[in-house]
């Protein structure tokens, strides 16, 4: 059995166990629930221990390097004139996944922990829940385009209802904004997708193919076709390839999401249920950045270069402006969410920057973001929990309350906001790094990107040192008064056990970074060797 | 010189009119006054032609007929529109629906 | 690296590596500890104690060696490798040294002043956490590894700041220590980024060694280029020109900027000291070891680090700006009430010193004030800790409403605290720096390097030992204020409240010891047996730049007996002011009293220059994401909605429409048709006349 | 033109326009007043058209006789007429006014047509009249010559509608009677 495939199908087993119980046992759900997310962690771990570094083993475009692969025809038509139709199910990792796999696997687990605190429809809850961990898990595997896009697609109609029908107040505006959001961009992906597919065709069977990384290969595009990059044709008057690429990066785009497709986040955050908000910080991002550099990257890589410039000032203008918009938010959950902006615009800044360090650094981000935002967002859902409120005027000196909750806290702001030791030091870091290298390796940012990049993690300890200081510290004045005061307990033994294996993770990134660089080097060595041969 | 035809387009347009009169009036009365400007029309023909009949003076007399019967009908129909309105307290045509099937 | 180190070297650095360890180890412990419980003191000290004593080990081994590098493969990024190691030169090693030993009386002290407090280990914690990035950041090798201390240092200094976070003036403060330091922080990011891209290296032997590569590469032809004439004559051509890929020289000048910002965050240097001041909310022992020895001093110590980056221009900037720093403090000090807050302008007065000498390029002076200056600085805030302690304990025992950090309150203490007021008056002089004193040595050192430096530059430049030497003058005056106004005179408080008790004394040997241990430190021979001749000093001649002038010219005999003889004339006349008031007083509603007094309104600029923008730009951006893009969005979904009305109204009237309009057809025929059978005269004589109209018709056209 | 010409013109015009009016007026006493107007007019035709007996009778009986019913049975209709009026005020085009519109325009086209068609000057009984010198001149005296032709030619019609008018008569007095007394 392939450990992939066991990985991406052990939700829907589980959530098969979940649909045969009677509604009676309810409470033994999110047991269940739990144990599959942990068994997923396990063997994503296992995965990550098994998984060979090394130049014969870098991925990217050369299929036979991905390991862990599992490729079975699935479906098969012959067309007649139309030539064959080949789909198969394939999935396999590189470097760039197998951090993603085993940071997702985490922050499944703790999204699960977060759950108890949903109280009704249980069986619903659950099932979208497992469903949606599949998706997720099947994105970050997928190497057949249509299998990518059925994973991708098969992530939003959980979440829509996820957060429609546990989410907070105005829970149905924010679930169809972000489902229209993403739909959008997926609805040209598919266009896309269509059109790769009728142009590309597989050397060994002939037919066309979905296989992404036979889309890589430009010597695989049919004469004449319409994204054959020696082919040069056009759509509306553009460049086929550029419109292809375009429309792809805004498809991921609005999941990382940069500025100005953003605004579904900030709604989609606050009114979905702490485990959803988890996910979709700590995962979904994740799929947008992942997508930029597994399919557009991977697919245009000339587009890529031609347009990184405007892909690193989307990304600086998303670091800053994500900024400013925190330092404005007294909803303190919508505040993280802008702050996710904020570092999300460092991922595209590195990816566009097309160094070495900058790729990694962009990886590496989100894999610290993946475990720093589950935290913050898990944080901002016990304090919610407590009393149902999140503004931050309406708090002030948590510090003397709740006094290991504000621990917590601290390391997770102070690790948001880049304190060495942390993983998103090094992330951010390394990611100004390659963009400031750029200009000389490779001349596709200028200077100055990096330098607005790192104006970005001062508005970052601006924001969060405020949010310290107005709520956590000062004397003990709650909006609630004493009702409050009694509500407002220490986190228990269940949040303990989802808050620390996240700060631990992001600490032992910061500390030993080679944790995940030493996973990811040779990938990302192999795909700036790609994007420079183009 | 006026022609024959002249006579006969007044008497036709007169005739129209009248028509319409009586198709489309909501008021008995002003439905007889349709009925009387058809007669009118029609003695004017008799008079036109009756220009050609210097002998039997055919078309005057008949004329003559022509308006004494007229007022013969509309003392008879003004007596009837009495009584309706008597009845019914009302004497447009549309409100009085007897004759429905 | 890869050659193999010595066996006694191998000792050294894991006796370094256990100095830096320790302190972490303690506090790791603390924090596991209760809050309340009383062990952690003993384990912090315990811990500093001996990391106290490998660091002389280190110190003596090292001092005057070779430098020491040993470094260990950390992580590889792309194809960079990034390293992890110890760097140990003079300087490190004396850092190492001066961090460790300063802080072990501080240790001691807090023992006692923390003593009462709730969370008293986690105190510990947090200072023990201070002293292992401290120390850290000084053995560090990288760059990387460099920056992650230095704002770990600044991470500490935020948490022992805001220690008593129920005070919102204390978490103001460390908000704005921290925002302030992470500006800098950014300039040595920026700064560090640059010199990776320009050197393909974070390694600080390789980029500033004996054999650095900064050394060969200069602002060049609007290029930051190779340069020849850096070039030793001796040295090999490993180096060639083009050989790496250069960046403008504009990056040449940013880096040197970012360095700067850094310096200027951490050394509190205008236009960034202003957090400083606001610091002194912390525990003094606090203030004594971080914000007045160790962590100030940490820009300087950058400094030191990366001095061959700088070129002369730029060390020219550094110095006005030092000198600038050291002037304004020094008028800000004259005026302030708070005892604290005059201690925390002298220092920043000091640091200003300090960077004015690496300007002027006295790099030994710069240190060796930096190596007095901490002592007897840290000296004067324990003596301002154990006056505060004394003067809280009045409040408290009176049920009083004062400030006890006001010295308006005080007078007349040096009876009460005998001990406590020699010790103040030893560091009180070496502050001034008057002979006998370490303070005499260090900074006379500096003016007369500053005075040196200025000849043969242009006039306005001479303004600089000009003004170094008239602000300490300026010293003298405000620390003869201060310790007339505390500890000579009359107890002022007394006059308000004639009958409260005053049961106060020097307090146990927790105070006593570091204070006797600071002060002796503080005096001459732990620095030079020759009282009177800087350069005869052991620390300055090891680090005294190649080509230093001996005794050769006037200043070095006229600046000393100059400064002296005037700075006494003006601690006499502070105290003849504040004692004896017999003459003249200063009006206190001047224009250059009040900005003094404010701080130069600094503060309320910055307040209204940066912070309001930018809260006004982050609340703009808001309101440019609520109502232009989602507005856009808004405004989309709008017309995407207009469009499915119309399609809908389309369905509805056009093809639903269609079908209606037929069903009203059928029906309308039906109704026609019933008309005619309604039972209506005129309706049966209208469709009479229209058959007969259709038989004409027909018949006319048929 | 002749002046008969224009006096011919003129009275159609007359008739025409009021019988219009009369047609289209909302208001029903303006409706019957108007109709006095056609009635004049129409007498004036009768004299151009050389029957000047025939225009008297028009006169004596109809504005004499059956205008004078009609005012009658106007007045004893009272208010309720005048209601209707009011109800139809202000609408210039009533669409349930269109049939008969195009009811009466279509019989109008179709009798114009005919009378086109059948072009009556030149019927030949016409033309044999007006060869025999059978035609009436404006000079020529008719009226004696219809008080023979009543009492001989025409005597057995001219019986049998005074029978007529006799029940006629009868027939009008029974039913305006009151109810109640029958």
């Amino acid at each position: 059995m392939n450990l992939l495939t066991l990985l991406i199908f052990i939700p829907v087993l589980f959530a098969l166990v979940i649909v045969l119980l009677p509604s009676s046992v309810r409470g033994s759900f999110k047991y269940i629930t739990l144990l599959a997310t942990l068994l997923q962690l396990g063997i994503s771990i296992a995965i990550y221990l098994n998984f060979k570094t090394g130049a014969a083993t870098a991925g990217i475009n050369h299929e036979d390097q991905f390991q862990f692969v599992q490729k079975l025809p699935w479906i098969a038509l012959n067309l007649g004139s139309m030539g064959k139709m080949q789909i198969d199910y394939f999935v396999g990792i590189d470097g760039i996944s197998v951090t993603l796999l085993v940071m997702s696997a985490l922050v499944m687990v703790v999204a699960t922990l977060a759950s108890w605190e949903i109280k009704s429809n249980l069986k619903g809850f659950f099932l979208l829940f497992l469903l949606l961990d599949m998706a997720v898990m099947g994105v970050f595997c997928a190497l057949d385009f249509f299998l990518f896009y059925l994973f991708y697609e098969l992530m939003l109609l959980p979440l829509y209802f996820l957060i429609g029908m546990w989410g907070g107040v105005r829970r149905e505006y924010a679930a169809i904004k972000f489902f229209l959001y993403t739909l959008f961009g997926s609805v040209f992906m598919l266009l896309v997708m269509v059109g790769l597919y009728l142009s590309v065709s597989d050397p060994a069977t002939g037919s066309h193919t979905f296989n992404i990384i036979q889309m890589m290969n430009p010597a695989n595009y049919a004469q004449g076709s319409v994204f054959s990059a020696a082919a040069h044709q056009t759509i509306l008057g553009m460049p086929a390839r550029t419109v292809g690429f375009v429309v792809l990066f805004i498809a991921f785009a609005i999941k990382v999401p940069v500025v100005p497709l953003h605004t579904w986040l900030p709604d989609a955050h606050v009114e979905a249920p702490t485990p959803v908000s988890i996910i979709l910080a700590g995962v979904l991002l994740k799929i947008g950045g992942y997508g930029i550099i597994r399919i557009c990257l991977g697919i245009f890589p000339e587009i890529a270069s031609s347009g990184a410039f405007w892909l690193g000032l989307i990304g600086v203008v998303s670091i800053l402006y994500g900024a400013c918009n925190a330092l404005a938010q007294r909803d303190l959950k919508r505040m993280i969410a802008y702050s996710s902006v904020s570092h999300m615009g460092f991922v595209l800044l590195g990816i566009a920057s097309q160094t070495a360090e900058g790729v990694s650094g962009a990886v590496m981000q989100m894999v610290s973001h993946g475990f720093l935002s589950s935290m913050l967002f898990f944080l901002v859902g016990v304090v919610y929990n407590r009393v149902h409120d999140r503004d931050i005027y309406h708090f002030r000196g948590l510090g003397t309350q709740m006094p290991q909750y504000t621990a917590f806290v601290m390391v997770a702001f102070f690790a948001s906001l880049g304190l060495p030791g942390f993983s998103a030091f090094v992330a951010e870091a390394f990611t100004l790094a390659g963009t400031f290298k750029s200009p000389t390796v490779n001349g596709l940012l200028p200077y100055w990107m990096a330098v607005c990049g790192s104006v970005g993690i001062l508005l970052g300890a601006a924001y969060f040192l405020w949010t310290l200081q107005r709520m956590f510290f000062g004397k003990v004045s709650l909006k609630g008064g004493e009702v409050w005061k009694i509500a407002l307990t220490d986190v228990s033994i269940r949040e303990k056990l989802a808050l620390i294996p996240m700060a631990v993770a992001a600490l032992a990134l910061g500390l030993m970074p080679s944790l995940v660089f030493g996973k990811i080097n040779d990938s990302v060595l192999a795909l700036i060797q790609f994007l420079q041969a183009k | 010189m006026i022609t024959l035809t002249d006579f006969l387009l007044v008497g036709a347009l007169l005739f129209c009119t009248g028509m319409y009169m009586i198709v489309s009036k909501r008021n008995s009365i002003q439905v007889l006054i349709g009925i009387e400007l058809m007669l009118n029309a029609a003695i004017l023909n008799l008079v036109a032609f009756g220009k050609y009949d210097k002998l039997n003076n055919g078309g005057q007399v008949f004329a003559l007929f022509a308006i004494v019967l007229a007022a013969a009908t509309t003392a008879v129909a003004l007596a009837i529109v009495l009584n309706v309105y008597r009845r019914y307290k009302t004497i447009d045509p549309d409100e009085i629906k007897n004759l429905r099937d | 690296m890869g050659t193999a180190l010595l066996h006694t070297d191998q000792t050294i650095i894991s006796y370094t590596i256990a100095a830096v360890a320790l302190p972490l180890a303690a506090s790791i412990i603390n924090f596991c500890l209760p809050v309340k419980s009383k062990a952690a003191g003993w384990i912090s000290t315990l811990a500093i104690l001996v990391g106290c004593v490998l660091s002389a080990i280190v110190f003596a081994r090292v001092w005057n060696q070779q430098p020491l590098h040993t470094q260990k493969l950390w992580f590889t990024i792309g194809n960079t490798k990034v390293f992890a190691g110890i760097l140990l030169n003079n300087l490190s090693a004396l850092l190492l040294l001066l961090v460790s030993l300063i802080a072990l009386p501080v240790h001691i002290y807090s023992t006692a002043y923390m003593k009462h407090d709730d969370r008293y280990s986690r105190y510990f914690t947090y200072l023990s956490f201070f002293c292992f990035s401290m120390l850290a950041l000084v053995v560090a090798d990288s760059m990387v590894l460099f920056y992650a201390f230095w704002e770990l240092v600044g991470f500490s200094s935020y948490l022992l700041i805001g220690f008593w976070f129920t005070k919102d003036k204390a978490v103001q403060a460390n908000k704005k220590a921290f925002i302030m330091n992470r500006i800098g922080d950014i300039g040595l990011l920026s700064a560090i980024i640059i010199i990776f891209a320009q050197f393909h290296t974070f390694d600080i032997d390789a980029l500033f060694g004996q054999h650095g590569l900064v050394k060969f590469m200069g602002p060049d032809n609007g290029q930051w280029a190779f340069a020849p004439d850096r070039m030793p004559s001796n040295y090999g051509s490993v180096w060639t020109r083009g050989a790496m890929t250069t960046l403008p020289a504009i990056w040449q000048y940013i880096a040197c900027a970012g360095i700067f910002l850094a310096v200027a965050a951490k050394s509190a240097q205008f236009p960034l000291h202003t957090w400083l001041p606001d610091a002194m909310e912390g525990p003094t022992s606090v203030s004594a070891l971080i914000h007045a020895a160790t962590m100030v001093a940490a820009g300087v110590f950058l400094l030191g680090r990366v001095y061959p980056l700088f070129t002369d221009t730029e060390l020219t900037v550094l110095a006005v700006i030092g000198c600038f720093t050291a002037f304004m403090a020094a008028t800000i000090a004259l005026t302030q009430n708070d005892l604290k807050r005059v201690l925390a302008y002298s220092t920043i007065s000091q640091l200003g010193y300090m960077i004015l000498a690496m300007g002027v390029g006295a790099y030994g002076s710069s240190l060796f004030h930096l190596a007095t200056h901490a002592f007897f600085k840290c000296l004067l805030f324990l003596v301002a800790g154990v006056v505060i302690h004394e003067m809280q304990h009045i409040k408290e025992e009176n049920n009083l409403d004062i400030d006890p950090q006001n010295i308006q309150y005080m007078g007349g203490l040096r009876k009460k605290l005998p001990l406590t007021f020699i010790v103040a008056i030893v560091g009180s002089l070496a502050l001034i720096g008057i002979p006998l004193t370490s303070g005499y040595l260090s900074k006379d050192g500096i003016l007369i390097q500053a005075f040196e430096w200025s000849e043969g530059r242009s006039a306005w430049l001479k303004l600089i030992p000009a003004g170094a030497l008239f602000t300490s003058w300026l010293t003298a005056f405000y620390v003869s204020r201060l310790i007339v106004k505390i500890f000579f005179g009359e107890f002022r408080l007394l006059k308000h409240h004639p009958d409260i008790k005053l049961h106060i004394s020097d307090g146990g040997w927790q105070y006593r010891v570091p204070l006797i241990l600071l002060a002796v430190c503080s005096l001459f021979p732990l620095f030079s047996l020759n009282p009177f001749f800087y350069e005869k000093a052991w620390l300055f001649e090891s680090l005294k730049p190649a080509e230093f002038m001996a005794r050769e010219n006037i200043y070095h005999t006229i600046i000393p007996i100059g400064v002296n003889i005037l700075s006494v004339f003006v601690m006499y006349a502070a105290y003849a002011i504040y004692v004896k008031r017999n003459t003249f007083s200063f009006p206190q509603t001047g224009f250059f009293y009040r900005l003094s007094y404010n701080q130069w309104y600094l503060d309320k600029i910055y307040k209204k220059v940066i912070v309001k923008p930018i809260l006004g730009l982050g609340k703009t951006c808001f309101w440019f994401d609520r109502n232009i893009i989602n507005g856009l969005i808004h405004s989309i979904e709008r017309l995407s909605r207009a469009v499915a009305d119309l399609t809908a109204w389309c369905d509805k009237y056009i093809v639903d429409g269609f079908l209606h309009s037929m069903a009203a057809l059928v029906q309308s025929i039906g109704n026609f048709a019933r008309k005619f059978q309604n039972g209506k005269v005129q309706y049966y004589l209208y469709s009479m006349l229209l058959i007969v109209l259709v038989l004409f018709i027909l018949k006319i056209l048929i | 033109m002749t002046l008969v010409r224009l006096l011919f013109y003129t009275m159609s015009f007359i008739a025409i326009g009021s019988a219009l009016y009369a047609a289209l007026s909302k208001n029903l006493v303006r409706s019957i007043f108007i109709f006095f107007v056609t009635l004049f007019a129409l007498a004036g035709l009768y004299v151009i058209a050389l029957a000047d007996f025939v225009a008297v009778t028009q006169v004596v009986i109809y504005v004499g006789g059956i205008l004078v019913l009609i005012l009658f049975a106007f007045m004893l209709s009272g208010r309720e007429t005048l209601n209707v009026i009011e109800q139809h005020k202000g609408k210039f085009i009533n669409m349930a006014k269109v049939p008969a519109v195009i009811l009466a325009a279509l019989f109008l086209a179709v009798i114009v047509n005919i009378i086109l068609k059948a072009d009556a000057d030149k019927l030949p009984w016409v033309k044999q009249a007006i060869a025999q010198k059978n035609e009436i001149t404006p000079t020529s005296s008719t009226i004696d010559n219809i008080g023979v032709n009543l009492m001989t030619t025409y005597l057995l019609p001219f019986e049998a509608i005074s029978v007529l008018l006799l029940m006629a008569l009868v027939g009008a007095a029974h039913l305006s009677r009151k109810e109640g007394r029958a």
